[in-house]
């Protein structure tokens, strides 16, 4: 259907993009979502008036354009702190930061949907903090939870197109490098559009799938 | 013995309980009636230090709740309390919800644990939902199963808020026939209820709560044959 | 400082702009090749150490030096006097003179041709600042500044744009090329030549002083010459020196 | 402390032309809303409508958008459907790509918040003689517009910040196209950005706070 | 006058109304009592045309309702209906409830929706809710703001399904007393009730379904008096 320029190497070339694409997500949401967790559960325990300045650095990460994160630990950690981290360092621990931020939220709405009431009839059996926490709170926060932290996630996927610009090349940039000597940029367009949408599309229905089933009991 | 001496309670500035005296000897039943509002879940989450008080004292067998010095976990396994609320945990089978604790508190093996149950839940009448979740179940049937989750810790009280309040008129009976039967087998209880000819029939001695206040207590054919306080009166017309 | 650092770990970390045809490029293998490749691949020698080439957009090119990702600059970058107050800048090692573009069918005989049109060159870039201000001074058209070299031709040869500015090199070569259908060179545009540096850290003057020297060995050595021949074409390079003033 | 001089006061000369894009970029962003939810109440409408294309185009439209990078789809508004001989300034192409990108998101928490509103109330409008088109308008609409309204806050945010995006596109007027161009002028990477940084944010705060506003005078029941 | 003539309804293969006839006068109020699904809200729904039939044909006022030429929505101006869930529009005032029909379906100005909604809200008790909205007001007050707005639009005939089934008991007398006013005004009613004593006391007939069956029809007295119909008997002695 079209007739492409496309050589094998050129494919190899984006699945390598493809593959960096996910592999600064999955590093970049497993870590994040483990300080999410903490973050939220703090959150959550130590009540507004002292969580107040986590809340705020969490509420930046969320009001500030993901590219001018990435720019900003760019020059600070390189200008500033004369760190001499690699790119990949530097956009997995933006998207780190990104990723917690939501997911502290997620923990956050999670644990307030477990009923008060549930919580003192496990209290009232004797069971200790920690054990309503593992046993009762969070099996059922993650029910509320899980749909949302798929969304987060493949968010997170979508968004990691942006460390173009601290010289990653993940998969949008590799298209363009490709439409630049190939100039066949609706082909190419397509092509990385479809990756995106073949890994985002049946995650994002499974989590409405979870979302519709755990709702119902 | 459940010793209550002049308990005070307030949320912000709203006085709840107003200097509550009562004992409540082994094996007695006491029911609780009166308003809403007038403070009878607030005493219930008192005694299983729930939540704090702030003047008087609630002893239970010797041990002083609000002291500081106090195990509550380990006070809380003495006493079981159910809910209006069922309180199920959705997540678990109606066998791992009254397993659950005797497992993680009293440290029972899961063999052990599970004969508990088994036993329990065959003795409120839930012996075939073992494997049932139970959001599968009806509310009567959620219910009893609280009342077994809380008789599985061998508790030495039991505490009943309302449990029969949120559920379909047709259910309410089988819930009542458990408390019943708990009654008769000799278990310490202290039933709220607003379900008149339960508290008349099962109780050794009814207390009327109106606004913080116990305005009367004494046994069932007394206090419902001749209630004295006025507002007590005034209750039992409109609920008759 | 620097210059050790980088002989004893044994790379040089170059900062390249890879769509700038023929300063830096593609091959078929997507392996970077060019002007500025090879300018960086003799530095390297140079040193005793491997290159390596770290492809930054235009406007990265400075922040990816600041933050410490290369080491030095092989990226056809102008020597404005606003960025030497942020980096370091050798002598020049290249100049460029710069060529409208058209598309066909836009009307245009010289540059002057350009006023009220929609134009656009590759943001950050000596052109770009040079056109944006032509446009600001016509006070009609519309200036739009793409990230790199590519979007801009790739938008010219769509008919976003009407016309661009861009050096004489990559102008010939895009055209040349065939990859961008109904572009043509209209004219030379009325600018200085684009000298432009090697650069690296302000401070690195040991770096600084080598990279002058090294850009002088290439001119006395023949290599300037060379690299021209194989990557720009037939005919003489550009002079590198101004008259009338020192450095 | 630092071995790296910051220089605020350079920066902050630029401010004027930052705030200039700060307009910009509100702008973009409130156009994007404006039409996004007019395009999600017809996407909405078009999946319950029953036909098979709406439901089919509608459909499309709702999966492209959350399943794709906004940069892909605003990349796409400009050079994809310049291959068609569509050609956008950057500026639309901005606002095509985001308006694309928010009429999804908003048709599907449309959908949700549908879900919410019992079917009865419709059949309550419908047996006072309302034709269904009315029932939608005076009884579903403003009960979706409400339940939706805290999602559609956030997705107003997420339009603010998605107009960094623009840059690909040859963007240059918008408050990150505005601090790009800065930088390459100058380089004052760090110190230019940092004032991006707090224009964001005071741009979300600001939203934040005239939504909830917004939502204590409107829903006031 | 409403003439249902050996109506069928069927959703999917469950057959709901088998062959139902009937005939309500003008001015009279007609009670429909029965068990749990026997299709006694189906029929009123089949009734202004919310639910299409199977068989059969219902005529109102000489229009055949699910002719395909009748014009629904002008129809159900006609017959005004009142649902067991209170259906207020929760983000309208109490006013702008009842006055929302009258200006978009009948056209009317503000000022003019105003007069007949305040004179309605007047009428079943809610003159001084006006601004209120529903969601402030008890169920009872909203059942009754929902009488209310189904007679801003001058029906002819009012169907009531169970409007007091979902409200507290002490609400139920207010609204029940709310039918009663309307029946004594002349009102053609049909009303679908739990309520014995209320069908008794207010209506001019009763039907009794069963299985979307209706076994038997006839005046209070002697439907309640002297039933025929042994299921009808099964079902009172089960009610009483
Ligand atoms: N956690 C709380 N915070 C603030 N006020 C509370 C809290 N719990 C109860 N109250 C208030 O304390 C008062 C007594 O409440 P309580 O639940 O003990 O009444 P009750 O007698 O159980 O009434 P009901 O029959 O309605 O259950 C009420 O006015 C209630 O609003
Ligand atoms: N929309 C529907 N789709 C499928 N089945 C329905 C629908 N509406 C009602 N039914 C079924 O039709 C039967 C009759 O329902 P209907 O609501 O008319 O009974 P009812 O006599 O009003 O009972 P109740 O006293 O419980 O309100 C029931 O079995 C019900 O499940
Ligand atoms: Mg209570
Ligand atoms: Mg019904």
């Amino acid at each position: 259907m079209f007739d492409t320029a496309l050589t094998t190497a050129d494919l190899l070339f984006l699945a390598r993009g493809a593959g960096i694409t996910i592999i600064v997500t999955l590093i970049s949401v497993a870590l994040g979502t483990a300080l999410g967790i903490a973050f939220g559960v703090i959150r959550y325990q130590v009540g507004p008036w002292w969580a107040a300045p986590l809340t705020f650095v969490l509420d930046v990460f969320r009001s500030v354009p993901l590219l001018i994160q990435l720019v900003l630990a760019n020059a600070f950690m390189g200008v500033v702190l004369k760190l001499k981290l690699s790119g990949f360092t530097i956009a997995c621990g933006v998207l780190t930061m990104y990723t917690a931020a939501y997911c502290a939220e997620i923990v956050r709405g999670g644990i307030e949907a477990v009923p008060m009431t549930t919580r003192r009839a496990a209290r009232s059996l004797g069971l200790t903090w920690r054990q309503d926490m593992t046993n009762i709170v969070m099996p059922l926060a993650t029910r509320v939870a899980l749909p949302s932290w798929i969304g987060l996630a493949l968010g997170v996927m979508k968004d990691s197109a942006l460390v173009y610009i601290v010289q990653v090349t993940e998969l949008l940039k590799s298209t363009q490098i490709l439409i630049t000597r190939l100039q066949e940029p609706l082909f190419l367009l397509m092509i990385c559009g479809a990756f995106y949408f073949l890994i985002s599309f049946p995650l994002a229905r499974l989590g409405g799938y979870l979302e519709r089933r755990w709702s119902n009991d | 013995m459940i010793e209550i001496e002049n308990v005070h309670k307030s949320f912000g500035s709203l006085e709840v309980l107003k200097g509550i005296d009562l004992t409540v000897d082994k094996g007695e039943v006491l029911t609780v009636i009166g308003g809403s509002g007038s403070g009878k879940s607030t005493l219930l989450t008192c005694i299983n230090g729930l939540e704090p008080i702030n003047g008087g004292r609630i002893v239970v067998d010797g041990i002083e709740v609000h002291a500081k010095s106090t195990d509550l976990n380990k006070l809380r396994q003495k006493i079981g309390i159910v809910f209006q609320q069922f309180n199920a945990f959705p997540h678990l089978t109606v066998l791992e919800n009254v397993t659950l604790a005797p497992r993680k508190v009293l440290g029972m093996s899961k063999a052990q644990a599970e004969e508990v149950a088994v036993k329990q839940l065959t003795h409120v009448g839930l012996g075939d939902k073992l494997g049932v979740y139970p959001t599968r179940m009806s509310g009567g049937q959620q219910q009893r199963m609280a009342i077994a989750r809380a008789l599985a810790m061998s508790p030495s009280y039991m505490l009943f808020d309302e449990v029969t309040s949120a559920l379909d008129p047709m259910l309410v009976g089988e819930v009542l026939d458990t408390l019943r039967m708990l009654a008769s087998e000799g278990m310490t209880m202290i039933c709220v209820t607003h379900e008149m000819k339960f508290a008349r029939e099962v109780s050794d001695r009814v207390a009327f709560f109106h606004k913080g206040v116990m305005a009367e207590i004494a046994p069932p054919a007394e206090l419902f044959g001749a209630p004295k306080d006025p507002e007590l009166q005034k209750f039992l017309a409109a609920t008759h | 400082d620097k210059l050790d650092d980088i002989i004893a770990s044994g790379t040089l970390r170059c900062a390249v702009v890879l769509d700038f045809p023929p300063m830096g490029m593609r091959d078929d293998q997507n392996n970077p090749i060019g002007f500025d490749v090879d300018y960086c691949n003799d530095l390297a020698a140079a040193l005793g150490v491997t290159a390596e080439i770290v492809e930054t957009p235009f406007p990265e090119r400075i922040p990816a030096l600041m933050a410490g990702r290369v080491d030095v600059g092989v990226a056809s970058t102008s020597d404005t006097l606003e960025r030497a107050k942020t980096v370091g800048m050798s002598v020049p090692y290249y100049a460029f003179e710069n060529a409208v573009v058209a598309r066909e069918g836009v009307e245009m005989t010289n540059w002057e041709g350009m006023k009220g049109k929609t134009v656009g060159a590759t943001a950050g870039t000596y052109e770009a600042i040079w056109l944006e201000g032509k446009v600001k001074e016509w006070g009609e058209g519309e200036f739009r500044p793409y990230q790199t070299q590519a979007d801009v031709f790739l938008a010219l040869s769509q008919g976003q744009l009407d016309a661009t500015v861009s050096t004489v090199e990559v102008a010939n070569a895009n055209v040349k090329s065939g990859n961008f259908p109904g572009i043509r060179v209209v004219d030379k545009a009325p600018m200085v030549p684009d000298y432009v540096a090697l650069f690296t850290l302000r401070e690195e003057y040991g770096l600084i002083n080598y990279l002058n020297l090294f850009v002088n060995q290439q001119v006395r050595t023949g290599r300037y010459a060379e690299l021209y021949t194989k990557w720009v074409g037939e005919g003489e390079p550009a002079d590198l020196t101004v008259n009338g003033v020192y450095r | 402390m630092f071995g790296y001089t910051f220089q605020w006061k350079q920066a902050l000369a630029r401010l004027p032309q930052m705030l200039d894009g700060a307009l910009v970029t509100m702008q973009i962003a409130i156009l994007s809303m404006v039409i996004g939810i007019v395009l999600a109440v017809l996407l909405t409408v078009f999946r319950r409508s029953g036909s098979r294309i709406l439901g089919a185009i509608a459909t499309t439209w709702v999966e492209v958008a959350r399943n794709t990078p906004a940069l892909f789809q605003i990349y796409m508004a400009h050079f994809g459907l310049a291959s068609f001989g569509i050609h956008l300034s950057p500026y639309v192409s901005l606002l095509v790509g985001i308006t694309f990108n928010n009429a999804g998101y908003l048709a599907e928490n449309f959908r949700g918040a549908l879900k919410a509103i019992p079917e009865t109330q419709t059949r309550a409008g419908r047996s006072l003689g309302m034709s269904p088109l009315q029932a939608f308008r005076y009884i579903v609409m403003p009960q979706m517009l409400r339940i939706a309204f805290l999602p559609m806050t956030n997705q107003m945010v997420w339009a603010v910040l998605m107009t960094s995006l623009g840059v690909t596109v040859g963007m240059n007027t918008d408050l990150f196209g505005v601090t790009q161009a800065l930088n390459a002028l100058t380089f004052r990477t760090f110190e230019l950005f940092a004032i991006a940084a707090v224009i964001f944010y005071l741009i979300v705060k600001v939203i934040q706070t005239a939504a909830r506003l917004i939502a204590w005078r409107l829903f006031r029941y």
